[in-house]
């Protein structure tokens, strides 16, 4: 029973108008080409939810795919604002929904967990709870203290990107491990995109290391490269000067528009970008091998 | 000796940094203040990042908050959910820094909205770890440009907790920390007196008492025994040049 | 500040009369030196906690350490009852506090989180919570239906018996994590007992595999073979033929008196206990080796 | 063909699995069930263990539920907490195995005490994981030895719910899981009627219903088409005594 097809596929199959969309990946692993292939499928009145928005939903919001966004922190990471988000809110023209890091890490983890809230200690700032409904209290039974709680988010698709996986979707994560686990378990369908596709054996010589189980996984996409301008740990380095050139562009609508003719629009997928990405990023984001010290399991 | 503004915060803030003591780290000057502890007199300070990074022993000046270099000869990595719940608010960090568009007389925090909120003047990038920092971790610093814009009376909307109206009302709330203990500026470094009002503690070298309450946007207390610090060490200023930030990227 | 010492200063230090001690482990990794140095110490009026309580606390209450046990299932693993902890608790002799696998754990989690509480769906079966008034009900907020809850479980003392640590504490563990990452979260103090202590170096080549940080461990005791007759993996297998003879030896307080004299009080540490037990032994528990697949990292 | 009172439950409980189900394995019976099914008609079963196993193909006999066999060459490991949240309450489990002391006319199990709860005439193992998995697996069974004193008409202590004392009642309580759908014993399988009462569906090769109903402490209902079981294949056969179990250690 392979899951493995291809990203368009599994777009086409997965998000559909109106989905709320966790594309996960907290600054790590974020899956760009995903996102680029559903501006390309030009879907609509996506709900995009993101601890960090990033680029990727300030992409899909330039593209006319969002209608309204839940984060907890809308900046361009190391840089400063992501503009058309910013702007599109400024101007009224986007939906949002907002929380503190771990409210909406508690949200994930309500969702994954199958419960119908989380508890949080209250921080003493309550200016946010007065503008989101979704953010409670509760009294706690056995101190009678009161406490922060929060409803699961439970996305219609989560997509994560990862190093490896098996055709089953068994797939494994390390360096920053963010939500993505918390996403895909509370997710209805998730979508994985991974670096390399290995042989069930290597997935098997190492169980600790699987973050997502084939159960929970609908499809799996043989995506390389897929993360940049983030990164993969151990795979490439994150693009720092193309965040930089993000914040010029997004600073023109005109701009944004031309970039994503060039960037998304008029290619067909990833391979097609890595590539005019050229040599010289290649390059630049290429990093020298450090392994892990091995570890026994034992033949039992 | 010649220092800019930004290592002129670094270093202060640096020294309030003890040995031992685990500090959730952000990105820019926290990130460089707990660096330069580290290379002084805080040889076992342990940084912690909100991406889930334990132990993070930085090669390279690190961009964003999620850097590969973090991770790469780190301790430990865990998820978010259990760095904010299992480290942060179990009470197992020290300090935790914060900055942001607005700082009050109470030391609340605003990093979320200029205006109304629902129809903002300004949208800023809002919390992202800073709420439940500011509430949970043992001890807070705030590092900010002294500019009276930055320092009105009330902010608009309290995104990171402060001592709200007084020391009382945030003890009230049972949140496990103490709130903001100094806030670092460019001019001197203002801390709360009993009832949480950010007052002026101690000048940095040059700056002048006048000009630090024209850049304030309440009347000032001045506390009895203003100090002075001290200025930056040639030592400090070295492994921040140097070794830190040797493309002048935050320094500058 | 290295938190290296031996096990008996580790103990002596750190487990009072009276404590409240989790000596984790889901089956694997039980840390059964560190109870055997409890008994020797000759610890009074502990209550020990524990989803499975094993051997271990069965042959702490025999030693008359015990005044109340904690867990959610009593048996001897793969072989029947508890004979010693059974009979004590049909007797009148002991205290317990029972819960099922996941209100114990739940207990942990809260207690690792900081959090007064966690919630738990309803499971329809209400004896449990009849006779335990730390299983309550509340409501949830946003749906109105009603939920169960537990407290935290704050223990004075974890132990928890790891592969690989360095001198600092920063612990690592593969196979059957268990419970050992919430037990040493949510405790007071925790000591570490570790297979082998290795250099800070191999820690750092794969942060991904720490469970346990320095910052929350006190000791850090070199005990290799702790776990038996329990395993570790890929360092020894689990002894059942022990399993099934403790349910003998348990028979009489006779016996188990004697084995105690022979294999705990008449021994100074683990050492000589794993040197008692014989190359036939030590031949049958051997594991081949089975090694992961390395990981890379990347130097940045 | 002969075979054992246990050969035959085993084969019976391997059947009622599909291919593609994930079902929650205890050591004994049910893990030989599972790896039977596996072997057969359901290549595809995902076996998972409360010790947080997840995908385990274990290449001996399991001894106890946290047998290091399951780990190696499992697909996933992760935490109790995580197996019981993320796996079993989040819906992700398809078919539980459950077993007990007692179990009762509407299915319910009792595993906790025989006798008053804080004055035991026998104090039993307690739930385990079992309390859960009653309530939260898709489809459950149970497999035990018939025999009228582990059939009372009612349990002393409800460790795991069965259907409460109707259907109508376990769904008040808005339990994921459908609860009991099959006991498999050495004589029959019972299957719930409408109102969740267990009643004879189906006699294994010589019982007849006497002789369950002798064994079953409630005047038991028969179902109208009463089925009769294939008794276990040569095939069925010959993977338990000599792949799965060759020791003969519970097929005995």
């Amino acid at each position: 029973m392979t899951k493995l097809c291809s990203l368009q596929e599994a777009v086409n199959t997965f998000v559909k108008d109106g989905s709320l969309l966790y594309a996960a990946g907290f600054t790590h692993l974020i899956p760009f080409s995903a996102a680029h292939e559903i501006i390309r499928q030009e879907k609509r009145n996506l709900t995009v939810a993101r601890a960090t928005p990033d680029l990727i939903y300030d992409m899909m919001t330039a593209a006319g795919c969002v209608s309204k966004v839940i984060f907890s922190y809308m900046g361009n990471p190391g840089v400063g604002s992501l503009r058309i988000l910013r702007s599109a809110i400024e101007a009224g023209e986007l939906e949002w929904e907002e929380y503190s890091h771990f409210g909406m890490i508690s949200r994930l983890q309500a969702g994954a967990a199958g419960l119908p809230f989380m508890p949080m200690n209250q921080t003493a700032a309550t200016s946010l709870e007065q503008v989101n409904h979704n953010i409670r209290r509760m009294t706690d039974p056995f101190t009678n203290k009161e406490v922060i709680v929060v409803p699961p988010l439970n996305p219609d698709v989560a997509i994560i990107h990862v190093q490896r996986a098996d055709q089953y979707g068994n797939a494994q994560i390390w360096g920053i491990l963010g939500e993505q686990k918390e996403a895909a378990f509370a997710a209805q369908h998730v979508i994985i995109t991974a670096e390399e596709i290995v042989d069930e054996k290597v997935i098997r010589s190492d169980p600790n290391r699987t973050m997502i189980p084939s159960i929970i996984v609908d499809a799996v996409c043989l995506e390389p490269f897929s993360a940049h301008p983030s990164y993969t740990q151990g795979y490439y380095d994150r693009d720092n000067p193309f965040y930089l050139k993000w914040d010029q562009i997004s600073e023109t609508r005109e701009e944004v528009k031309q970039w994503l003719h060039e960037w998304v629009y008029d290619l067909k997928d990833r391979q097609q970008y890595w590539q005019k990405l050229g040599e010289e990023a290649h390059q630049r984001l290429h990093v020298k091998p450090a392994f892990s010290s091995p570890i026994n399991y034992g033949e039992y | 000796m010649d220092y800019t503004k930004s290592e002129l915060m670094t270093v202060n803030a640096a020294r309030l940094l003890r040995d031992g003591d685990v500090v959730f780290v952000g990105v820019g000057l926290p990130n460089l203040a707990c660096n330069l502890a580290r290379r002084t007199h805080a040889p076992n300070l342990v940084m912690i990042y909100e991406a889930g990074v334990i132990g993070a022993r930085p090669a390279r000046l690190p961009l964003s908050i999620g850097d590969p270099t973090l991770v790469s000869g780190a301790t430990a990595v865990c998820s978010m959910y259990d760095i904010f719940s299992f480290y942060l608010q179990r009470g197992n960090v020290d300090v935790g820094f914060l900055g942001g568009a607005q700082i009050d007389r109470f030391g609340n925090i605003n990093a979320t909205v200029i205006g109304d909120y629902d129809h903002p003047k300004t949208r800023l990038p809002g919390s992202g770890g800073s709420m439940e920092i500011a509430g949970w971790a043992n001890r807070c610093y705030i590092m900010t440009p002294h500019q009276k814009r930055r320092f009105p009376e009330k902010v608009d909307f309290i995104t990171s907790a402060g001592f709200l109206s007084n020391r009382a009302e945030r003890e009230k709330t049972g949140v496990r920390g103490k709130g903001p203990l100094g806030v670092v500026t460019n001019l001197c470094i203002l801390e709360p007196d009993e009832k949480g009002e950010l007052s002026l503690a101690a000048l940095h070298p040059g700056a002048t008492v006048e000009q630090v309450k024209e850049n304030t946007g309440w009347p000032l207390k001045v506390f009895d025994h203003l100090r002075q610090t001290e200025p930056p060490t040639s030592d400090e200023l070295r492994i921040l040049r140097q070794e830190l930030d040797p493309d002048g990227i935050y320094i500058k």
